[in-house]
């Protein structure tokens, strides 16, 4: 019992970071219709600076929010700069494009930091007795942390897409740009503000995963996060927030479980499941889903 | 190109008012043709033996272009041609070369005998991966590939009895000696291997060349161009894209096994991880999509690029050129550089078939559409 | 008084103008139908002024030169109503009008605008909950008219309303236009191919061919002339 | 097949979404060698019955028949190579291929030699008025040519059956006219049968031989041309004032 706790505790924390990057890609693909595939290489680019801040001996927490500017400022600058300029042309260019972000920014910081692996300090407390006890299995603060963050986070998109006017602007952007630009909504500056978001909520994602093992900051580390924030991306059809929170605690749950239960997968098997994970989802159902049927006219 | 179910987008029709270039007519199968295509094989055989002729590293580091480039040529069958964007090519590279490497070293194949054995292998699982298409489209079969892509590295070193695990396979240089009939001894290696991916290169795009000019040919573009008229044209889609995934993977499968050959070591994280797909990936696109000679030139430029501008390390800042090359050439020159050769030389020549209307009556050649 | 003026004007997609040169006005609460086959340039033309593409020449609004970005033209009392009519089919019908009005800041406003459109068109007001898309062809037209009304242009550009419409939906849909455009003196500047409706509401006609004007008059004059009516008409 | 025998049958055709009745029992046919004008309101059900007919939507009840087989057991690509062919409302072109291999991709579902193939795709080139584009990429070509691109292809599979959808649009009066006529010529010379979504009018009435109009996924009428104008309920429910 209280080791099913402790890899539930575990799971739903992986889930939490899981959400939050699936978060980023869904912000991503309702604004420009595109699975922003460098999305977890610039998640790693701004944690590598928010830890090479801390090695400036500058605060976590102001680092963390460096981090969150640059990932706002990097994600708008890259829409601006490298998507929108072949985004009309067609879906192929796009995605080659994000390829090129994926090698490039990942090299980049292996360029500037090395690839030997870094500890990134935590914002929260994570001492050793820095935990709570629940039915015997520890729940630790920086777990809580996470959760916290996820929660907040949750509230606060809701709250921006259903009931600001920069929401309705954004929703009306991932709809149809050109009828949107046409009543006045200001396109451009909708979706760099989307991209932008995405970039600042991945950094949250790479800020909060990257404290929680020591070691874990290294040039892999994104990667296969960002793999599994994809499959609970596409749980909820990419474009639904709610499937992306319900899809990463599930595949975060279910990995942790998974790979404490079934020896075969252990460690070294994990990319595998969450992958077979997606082609499962997607066969079941080609949109995902919490996925909306998108009418096929000719 | 189009790989996610929009409708078409309408095109606009733009009347064109530049005045209208005299373009040289050259008549598919005609003496000119012919001469034209017959001195075009004479260069390609004065390039390869003044290339087999220089020090061994070079050597080398052409058999490494021709057998990335006979990769390059199955992923553009599916990519360009068929329009779904695969990252994952790297699984089937490895796939190839890997059963190469264990027929060999653990069954004791010669070596050219494990290549058909590879192909059908690739092939299978090309089927595979191509049949989640049958229902998932666009952007989420390439995250598919993507799948298959990752999942490689990791079954192999999960699979250690047969494949050495992370450590790796050795296949030792005596079980790589060329065949006897050749005549070469096992230190010619190197020669031997250049020839072998040389003329395969050729073989494969030929056959390639055949495929795309195929009624299957028309089948693939038309499921890139238009999913839905293509089945309302009689193109049994599904069955297209499944097809077209097994010949591709079959292609980039026997390049991995000629890569066993010549490299001789196998590791899950050397040759065969995500990077090896994006380089794939770069190659086409800069030699140029759906193009019959941008694998060639794509090859040559991913294998020659890093080397001159990282020195002789592949570390980080190969990764740097080649995100910012990919990049740039979406932005420059998104028909890759084939592509761009052959709009230029459309201005200067016109390659009419045989049986072109205006041939037959003797009347004039086409004109720009008014 | 003149509303706008167009004076040549060059526009085009790629290195090719499909605009050579083309000068036209629009006065102040007037009707033009402006007429042409395929590939004249209406569409061009009217994504000119909309700032959807790039121009070269003059464009005035009231004397003043028009802004190039989309927005700028919205603000400045223009609304396009595109072909095949754009909508948010995602959005509800009533997030559909919230869009119409992103410019505007008086709150009340919108709302009673909102409230007037939904009345003029009774469809939408039942059905502001509901999804767009699930709306027929001719009531999303409708709601593409709405929209571009929400922002209050004293211009209104339609291009093809009548597209993919049974007839008797166009002749409801060209009522409407004619009554808002007596009522609350919108200048409607519409492009169509089903060319007699139209120029039952207009004042002056405008004939394009390869990128310019080739012919301009009131209705009565085009409908005099044998070959335009040929051509357009159709008896 | 003698002229005047039906080829394509529809009976007591009836298909709901979501509990809304989209065909209620739609019943009607087409002739060998004959154009079937199929007319209605927006929402009336026309896209839908199209699309029952070209199989991207399977009817909860009723037959569909074609030549006395069952149509709903014919998947969507099959069509083709059971005489069946399409045009698209908004254009659906290959983009990427030539104006050539956009017609020869139309014999998809033919048997024969490629020599055989690229003679006929070259005949129906020549017969469009489309040699002079023949080599060009379908993107970018003015509009009017690739209605013209698109018949060529439809053609190519030798159809017995051509289902028009709303081909008139975007076409001025003379343009639609020449339409017409091309369609008539072609028809005359290719003896296929048509069935012809339109709501223009004009074109409708002018080429077709027979009209069936529907209203609410009903059929309300189905007559001669000449008769569909006075008939109070299409003009109630579809013309409004005379047209």
């Amino acid at each position: 019992m209280e080791l099913f706790l402790e890899r539930l505790i575990s799971g739903l924390t992986n889930g939490s970071i899981y959400a939050l990057l699936a978060l980023a890609l869904v912000v991503v693909f309702r604004g420009t219709g595109t699975l922003n595939f460098a999305q977890g290489e610039l998640a790693l680019f701004t944690t590598f600076v928010a830890w090479w801040l801390t090695t400036q001996s500058i605060p976590v927490w102001i680092a963390i929010v460096a981090a969150l500017v640059l990932g706002f400022v990097m994600g708008a600058l890259i829409e601006r700069t490298l998507i929108r300029p072949v985004q009309r042309r067609n879906d192929m260019a796009v995605l080659i494009v994000a390829l090129g972000l994926f090698t490039g920014l990942n090299s980049l910081a292996g360029l500037l930091w090395g690839s030997e692996t870094k500890i990134m300090p935590s914002p929260f407390p994570n001492g050793l007795d820095d935990y709570v006890s629940i039915g015997g299995a520890r729940l630790y603060f920086d777990a809580l942390g996470v959760w916290g963050a996820l929660i907040v986070l949750m509230f606060l998109m809701t709250l921006l897409f259903k009931k600001t006017k920069i929401g309705l602007h954004m929703r009306a952007v991932a709809d149809n740009p050109e009828s949107a630009t046409l009543a006045g909504v200001r396109t451009s500056r909708v979706l760099a503000i989307g991209w932008g978001l995405s970039g600042a909520i991945g950094a949250l994602a790479g800020v909060l995963v990257t404290p929680l093992a020591p070691q874990q900051l290294g040039l892999t580390t994104m990667f296969s996060i960002f793999i599994a924030a994809s499959a609970a991306a596409l749980f909820g059809g990419l474009d639904s927030l709610v499937g992306a929170i319900v899809g990463g605690l599930v595949i975060g749950v279910l990995e942790a479980m998974l790979t404490g239960y079934i020896s075969i997968i252990g460690g070294s098997l994990q990319q595998t499941s969450a992958l077979i994970i997606i082609v499962a989802i997607l066969f079941v159902r080609p949109n995902g889903l919490f996925g909306t049927q998108k009418l096929v006219r000719v | 190109m189009t790989t996610i179910d929009t409708p078409e987008k309408t095109v606009a029709p733009r009347p064109s008012r530049t005045p209208k270039p005299r373009r040289r007519i050259v008549v598919e199968g005609s003496a000119k043709h012919r001469g034209i295509q017959a001195l075009s094989a004479l260069l390609v055989v004065l390039f390869l033996l003044w290339a087999a002729s220089q020090p061994l590293f070079r050597v080398g580091q052409f058999t490494n272009v021709f057998i990335i480039a006979i990769a390059i040529v199955g992923l553009n069958l599916v990519t360009g041609y068929t329009g779904l964007l695969s990252i994952g090519h790297s699984a089937f590279f490895g796939l190839g070369a890997y059963t190469t490497g264990i027929l060999i070293t653990k069954y004791e194949f010669a070596p050219m005998s494990t290549i058909p054995v590879a192909v059908v292998l690739s092939f299978v699982v090309g089927l595979a991966v191509g049949l989640p298409s049958l229902r998932i489209k666009g952007l989420y079969l390439a995250l598919v590939t993507l799948a298959v892509g990752v999942s490689f590295p990791e079954i192999v070193r999960r699979a250690e009895d047969l494949t050495g695990g992370a450590t790796g396979l050795v296949i030792r240089s005596r079980f790589l000696a060329p065949p006897e009939w050749t005549g070469l001894v096992r230190a010619e290696r190197g020669i031997w291997m250049f020839w072998l991916s040389a003329v395969t290169l050729m073989l494969v795009m030929l056959l390639a060349r055949f495929l795309v000019r195929s009624r299957f040919g028309l089948a693939m573009m038309a499921s890139r161009d238009h999913e839905i008229a293509a089945a309302a044209n009689g193109v049994n889609v599904a069955r297209t894209k499944i097809l077209a995934f097994g010949i591709s993977g079959a292609i980039t499968g026997l390049a991995g096994s000629l890569f066993a050959q010549y490299i001789g070591a196998l590791s899950p994280d050397g040759s065969f991880t995500l990077l090896k797909s994006i380089e794939l990936v770069t190659g086409l696109v800069l030699g140029g999509i759906a193009t019959q000679i941008g694998p060639v030139v794509g090859a040559f430029a991913v294998v020659f690029l890093p080397y001159y501008t990282a020195s002789f390390t592949s570390g980080p800042l190969s990764g740097v050129v080649f995100g910012a090359l990919l990049i740039a050439i979406v932005f420059v020159m998104p028909e890759g550089i084939v592509g761009r050769l052959t709009l230029l030389s459309r201005k200067v020549v016109t390659f009419l078939p045989a049986d072109h209307p205006s041939r037959r009556k003797g009347e004039r050649p086409p004109e720009e559409p008014t | 008084m003149t509303l706008l003026t167009i004076e040549d004007l060059h526009a085009g997609y790629g290195p090719s103008d499909v605009l050579h040169g083309l000068s036209m006005t629009v006065e102040a609460g007037e009707v033009v139908v402006v007429l042409g086959a395929n590939g004249a340039g209406k569409t061009t033309t009217m994504r000119a002024i909309a700032g959807l593409i790039g121009r070269r020449g003059t464009i005035e609004l009231d004397g003043v030169p028009l802004g190039r970005r989309p927005e700028q033209v919205v603000g400045s009392g223009i609304s396009l109503v595109p072909q095949g009519r754009g909508t948010l089919g995602q959005l509800s019908v009533l997030d559909n009008l919230l869009v119409g009005a992103a410019l505007r800041t008086d709150k009340d406003g919108v709302q009673a605008d909102i409230d007037r459109w939904c009345e003029v068109f009774p469809v939408l007001g039942r059905r502001q909950g509901q999804l767009a898309g699930s709306l027929s062809g001719g009531e999303q037209q409708m709601l593409a008219v709405a929209r571009a009304l929400m922002s209050r242009p004293r211009l209104l550009l339609c291009d093809e309303p009548s597209l993919g419409l049974a007839p008797i939906v166009v002749q409801e849909l060209f009522a409407t236009l004619s009554e808002i455009n007596k009522t609350d003196g919108t200048a409607l500047m519409i492009v169509e191919q089903n060319a007699e409706l139209a120029m039952d509401l207009a004042s002056r006609v405008y004939l394009l061919d390869v990128g310019t004007i080739a012919a301009t008059g009131t209705p009565a004059d085009f409908r005099a002339d044998d070959a335009v009516r040929a051509a357009y008409l159709g008896y | 097949m003698s002229p005047h025998t039906s080829v394509l049958t529809l009976d007591e055709v009836s298909i709901e979404f979501g509990g809304i009745t989209a065909l209620d029992g739609v019943t009607f046919d087409v002739r060998a060698g004959q154009i079937c004008g199929l007319i209605g309101p927006n929402g009336a059900g026309k896209t839908t019955l199209f699309n029952c007919i070209t199989r991207i939507y399977q009817p909860s009840g009723g037959r569909i028949t074609w030549k006395g087989d069952d149509l709903l057991k014919v998947r969507p690509h099959a069509l083709a190579s059971a005489g069946i062919a399409r045009t698209f409302q908004n254009l659906a072109l290959f983009g990427g291929m030539t104006v050539f291999e956009n017609t020869m991709a139309g014999g998809s579902s033919v048997k024969g030699g490629k020599r055989q193939m690229r003679d006929r795709a070259w005949a129906l080139i020549e017969r469009l008025e489309l040699v002079d584009v023949a080599d060009h990429h379908a993107a970018g070509l003015p509009f009017g040519t690739l209605k013209r691109v698109e018949l060529a292809r439809a053609l190519m599979s030798e159809p017995q059956l051509l289902l028009l959808d709303e081909p008139a649009g975007g076409l001025t009066h003379s343009e639609v006219k020449e339409l017409g006529d091309l369609i008539v010529s072609l028809r005359d010379e290719f003896g296929f049968a048509a069935l012809l979504v339109e709501h223009h009018m004009g074109l409708v009435l002018g080429i077709s031989d027979h009209v069936v109009a529907l209203d609410f996924g009903h059929k309300i009428f189905e007559g001669t041309p000449a008769e569909v104008k006075d008939n109070p309920a299409v003009v109630a429910a579809y013309l409004g004032r005379a047209a």
